[in-house]
């Protein structure tokens, strides 16, 4: 059977008959780079025909149907559009950190990408902290909404950065307790031992109630800290109009853009990772028949149809639910996921060290 | 003056919100201050869409301007027909048909119902739920429908003339609404499934932008915004003009004072005009749609006031003629300019999420606060 | 123990009616027989407006290139933004009277809000609305028009 | 309290009270000195209790401008028009945007559009004109030579 992780060895092969190590590895290093620019420019164009074709069905529209086949092509024309613009820079703003914002949180979706398992065998760095990695980097986007927000000199821009710092760094709480939880199932924080551990079964079935509320939290959490509605109060643009990223334009609003999709994308292949085991596919115990033929499925396809189906759940949250206040936001995070994931770790290691799990 | 922008003395940061934005639905300017995120003080700036229309009308004949009025509520643009009609009809002295009575009301409900589906579907959107605004065109544009087979036009009828409609009823119409009121039926309960219901809009709508029922009586408040503190102020059922004394429906009020109260009467007003609707549409009798008039109209010297309940407020004409063809001196006592002076009154104290709500409960159309 | 059964029930009952919501949203998700959208200009064929409908004064004319207007001057007067604009001019009759006649149209649809005082107004029936409703032109003078045809005459009979 | 009743109570309130007849509804006509104690004790008075101040508007008679103030009462639904007649060179009243809140933007519109001083007043500004604009544009001598179209 040909999967992607032949190629990718085979690859390797060549390249270390030809070249030294060092070589080699800078080679590879520049491929992969390669790699994630296309992976970003081809999720960018996805995500975003992928969000305005669901917001249409469910508000009864079609949606974009006039460039290319089924206005398939709408994204390339929109970004055509963007790059073709002038990036305006306003008067008083900190030309250094207003310009540097849209790419430090660019770079930042970037790193997150490397311990993610794309399919078997498929994974830039299997760095033995990998989840430790991931919730380390992915605070670090704050820090770039931060920067676009207060280097704008504009009102809205510093409400809307100062909104999404406060709910990053809330949010963050929960979503890592719910990681947590899973970590203290497997023992490891590296993401190749999370996704074999769930060989005969994925987290989400395997780990009892304690790993669905957990799951629930994990999706509910990161739709926040992916300022997605009903979550987007750093957007809101019936309050703030466009909130941080108000006075960017262009390429540079562009990334923003980009770096919002990016980063569903990611989180999403993380709960896909941690609850519904990554490329793995779908095992029950023992039935070795119905494990063949699932097997027979590429990993790849599995991974990615996980994710996009997270991706799915997050804009259906979108196009159904009205925005929360900036209090009540903050109210659910520390009255109701803190406390709930608090006892549900608790829960979770009583399960993993009793091992009453499957 | 407006004020030197940037903060007050106290640090607050002083805001423009308008007149281009997003949730202002037109060019409605607010200067606000905030201390933080929370509301200091909310200052309307008006006039971007000032057309003067009073003047406008001292130089046109009664007949010519009821159309200008279409222009200034433009949701409920048969309604506001209706009231300069009838204030003309009260200085002719003329009694219309009663055919045209009742295709008056039905006109007027059908304007009502589209003009609280569009509220509604901005009203979500102003919360930050996108999907309900389509949802609610959909049903918006069937209304449409009949009202251009019926008037000639989708928004700005001009289809109320003194002494009665301009054209008869279409031949289709009755068919249709009730098509529509059966459709209509079905949607009105997804519209509390998606919206109402939802717990973070409730949470968003409840306890917010309290107004006392002594508070909205002072600030002039009318129409939903009033009955949604508790004051009776529906001048169908005060003072029943045209057939609205003959039908039986029920004058929604909603003690609770804050935007979900006023949210509710206007949810449930929407059933009550279905429920006109269903009286009225098997009932039209026979006969003349136009009482016979004058070419050119004169009123009588003397002053004349007509008042006729829009899906805003109290909508008032005052004429005062000096008994030529054009009036003296005409004002329109628009219900979005008193309801918009309690504005600031509601959102003190608020966050800025809570005045787009405000906002959107107040259901602002602004080229009738400016005129 | 009675606040946590609140608690609990807070949460659950918040989650029926988000998922009330969510269900339907699916619900237009799934039935795509349910979207409304028109494709203009592509269904400029089968689009039918109905004959009511407002969209700007034309004035008719027969086989015989006549038309009824008598130059009265009705419209003009009952338009309230000067939209139409009567020029007069006086013809001899077989009969060697002079009588008033229509010599130009004008109609500023740029001025024009549909309101159809005018049609009303009109004792002849002379104009009416058409359903044109698509007006864009590049230049703004195309929009003021002559109605009566070229070398078009008042119908024998009316008055 | 019917039409005659609320003459008659007026008619206790006020030394000589003009009454204008043929009207829809009572009309009162009012010097403007007793002006603002009386609206204070129409709002207040027990059997009166006119709570709810529905149109402010001012008329422009050439010689003298009119205040004209229709009020109505929430609780006893009788409804009174009082006229208050300003000088036409000076036009000052004193505000009543302090009994009925509602006042407070109808009085800054009348400033705006007629030039009427409302003395008191927490607030009067241009409301729907730009600050520097020049004149009272509700006038009848008022002449725009840009702004205003003559068909």
């Amino acid at each position: 059977m040909l999967s992607i992780e032949n190629i990718t060895h085979s690859i390797d092969a060549w390249l270390n008959g030809k070249f030294s190590p060092t070589v080699v590895l800078l080679l590879e290093s520049v491929i992969v780079g390669l790699c994630v620019i296309g992976l970003f420019a081809v999720l960018g164009l996805v995500l975003v025909l992928m969000e305005r074709k669901v917001s249409a069905y469910m508000q009864v529209r079609l949606g974009p149907n006039r460039v290319g086949p089924a206005g398939t092509l709408q994204t390339v024309a929109d970004t055509l559009k963007l790059a073709m613009k002038e990036g305006l820079t306003p008067d008083g703003a900190d030309k250094l950190l207003f310009n540097l914002a849209p790419f430090l949180v660019i770079v930042v979706a970037m790193m997150i990408l490397a311990p993610v398992a794309f399919a078997k065998g498929i994974q830039i760095w299997d760095i033995n902290i990998g989840v430790l990695y991931i919730t380390a980097i992915s605070s670090l986007s704050v820090v770039g909404v931060l920067m676009a927000g207060w280097a704008s000199n504009n009102k809205y821009s510093l409400l809307g950065a100062m909104r999404s710092g406060a709910q990053i760094v809330s949010y963050e709480l929960s979503a890592g307790m719910s990681v947590i939880s899973i970590v203290v199932l497997t023992g490891s924080l590296r993401i190749s031992d999370i996704i074999t551990s769930q060989q005969d079964g994925w987290w989400l079935f395997k780990g009892h109630i304690p790993a669905m509320i957990s799951f629930i939290i994990f999706i509910i959490a990161v739709t926040a800290e992916t300022n997605r509605a009903p979550f987007d109060l750093a957007e809101a643009e019936s309050e703030l109009t466009a909130g941080f990223h108000t006075e960017y334009s262009g390429m540079r609003f562009a990334l923003f853009f980009l770096a919002e999709y990016v980063n569903v994308f990611i989180v999403c292949a993380i709960a896909a990772t941690l609850f519904l085991g990554g490329w793995m596919p779908l095992h029950i115990g023992h039935w070795a028949g119905f494990n063949r033929v699932m097997d027979y499925i590429p990993s790849s396809l599995w991974f990615m149809g996980k994710t996009f189906f997270l991706i799915f759940v997050i804009m259906w949250f979108r196009w159904t639910f009205p925005r929360l206040r900036i209090d009540q936001l903050l109210n659910l995070e520390w009255k109701y996921l803190l406390p709930m994931s608090m006892v549900n770790l608790l829960l979770m290691t009583v399960i993993s060290i009793e091992g009453w799990h499957f | 003056m407006i004020e030197e922008l940037g903060t007050t003395e106290q640090g607050d940061l002083v805001i423009n919100l308008g007149p281009q934005h997003p949730s202002t639905h037109g060019v409605l300017h607010l200067v606000i201050t905030l201390s933080g995120e929370t509301i200091r003080k909310v200052e309307p700036h008006l006039g971007y869409i000032h057309r003067s229309i009073e003047k406008m009308c001292e130089s046109l004949s009664y007949r010519q301007f009821i159309y200008v009025t279409s222009r200034m509520d433009y949701l409920s643009s048969h309604i506001n027909n209706h009231g300069c009609a009838l204030c003309v009809e009260k200085g002719l002295q003329i009694e219309i048909p009663e055919r045209a009575k009742v295709i008056r009301v039905l006109m007027d409900e059908l304007t009502r119902l589209a003009s609280h589906q569009l509220w509604w579907g901005a009203m979500a959107m102003d919360v930050g739920a996108l999907t309900p605004f389509f949802h609610a065109f959909r049903e918006r544009e069937s209304i449409n429908d009949i009202m251009e087979e019926t008037c000639g036009a989708r928004l700005t009828m001009n289809y109320m003339v003194p002494g009665g409609v301009m054209a008869d009823i279409h031949p289709n119409f009755q068919k249709k609404v009730k098509e529509f009121v059966r459709y209509f039926n079905t949607k009105i309960d997804e519209y509390d499934e998606l919206v109402t219901d939802n717990i973070i809009f409730k949470s968003r709508m409840k306890g917010i932008g309290y107004l006392s029922p002594e508070s909205a009586v002072s600030y002039g408040c009318t129409g939903p915004t009033a009955r949604g503190s508790g004051v009776s102020c529906d001048i169908r059922k005060l003072y029943p003009y045209e057939v609205y004394g003959r039908v039986s429906f029920e004058e929604v009020i909603d003690g609770g004072g804050d935007c979900f109260a006023r949210y509710n009467v206007r949810m449930q007003e929407m059933r009550q005009s279905v429920s006109i609707i269903e009286q009225l549409i098997d009932n039209i009798p026979e006969g003349e749609f136009q009482a016979k008039t004058k070419a050119v109209l004169k009123l009588p010297k003397g002053e004349f006031y007509s008042r006729v309940e829009t899906a805003r407020g109290e909508f008032g004409v005052y004429i005062i003629s000096e008994g030529g063809t054009t009036p003296y001196r005409i004002k329109f006592r628009s219900p979005g300019f008193s309801n918009l002076s309690a504005l600031d009154h509601m959102a003190r104290g608020h966050k800025i999420g809570d005045l787009v709500a405000i906002m959107g409960t107040l259901d602002l159309v602004i080229p009738d606060i400016d005129r | 123990m009675a606040f946590l059964k609140k608690y609990i029930s807070d949460v659950l009952g918040a989650a029926r009616s988000l998922l009330k919501g969510m269900r339907l949203t699916g619900y237009y998700f799934t039935h795509h027989k349910e979207i409304i959208t028109q494709q203009y200009p592509d269904n400029r064929e089968e689009m039918k407006l109905p004959e009511r409908f407002r969209g700007e004064v034309v004035m008719l004319h027969d086989a015989r290139n006549e038309h009824a207007c008598t130059g009265c001057t009705a419209c003009e007067l009952a338009c309230p933004n000067g939209t139409i604009k009567i020029i007069t001019k006086f013809e001899t009759t077989p009969e060697g009277k002079k009588k008033k006649a229509l010599d130009t149209f004008i109609y500023h649809l740029e001025l024009c809000t549909m309101c159809n005082l005018c049609i009303e107004a009109c004792p002849t029936d002379a104009i009416k609305m058409a359903q044109n409703f698509e007006h864009s032109v590049y230049d703004r003078s195309k929009l003021t028009k002559k109605l009566n045809n070229p070398g078009s005459k008042i119908r024998e009979g009316v008055e | 309290m019917n039409k005659e009743e609320l003459k008659a109570r007026l008619e206790e309130m006020l030394p000589s009270p003009s009454f204008e007849e043929g009207a829809e509804w009572t009309t009162v006509l009012l010097d403007k000195g007793v002006w603002e104690g009386f609206a204070r004790e129409m709002r207040s008075a027990e059997t009166l209790e006119f709570d709810y101040l529905f149109c402010v508007t001012a008329v422009d008679w050439r010689t003298h401008f009119t205040m004209v103030y229709h009020l109505t009462s929430t609780t006893r639904r009788h409804m009174l028009v009082v006229k208050v007649r300003l000088d036409h060179d000076e036009p000052v009243i004193r505000t009543v945007s302090d009994i009925w809140r509602t006042a407070e933007f109808h009085e800054r519109e009348a400033f705006d559009l007629f030039g009427v001083v409302f003395t008191g007043h927490p607030d009067l500004r241009r409301l729907f004109m730009t600050d520097e604009w020049q004149g009272w544009p509700l006038r009848k001598d008022y002449e725009d030579p840009v702004n205003m179209i003559k068909l």
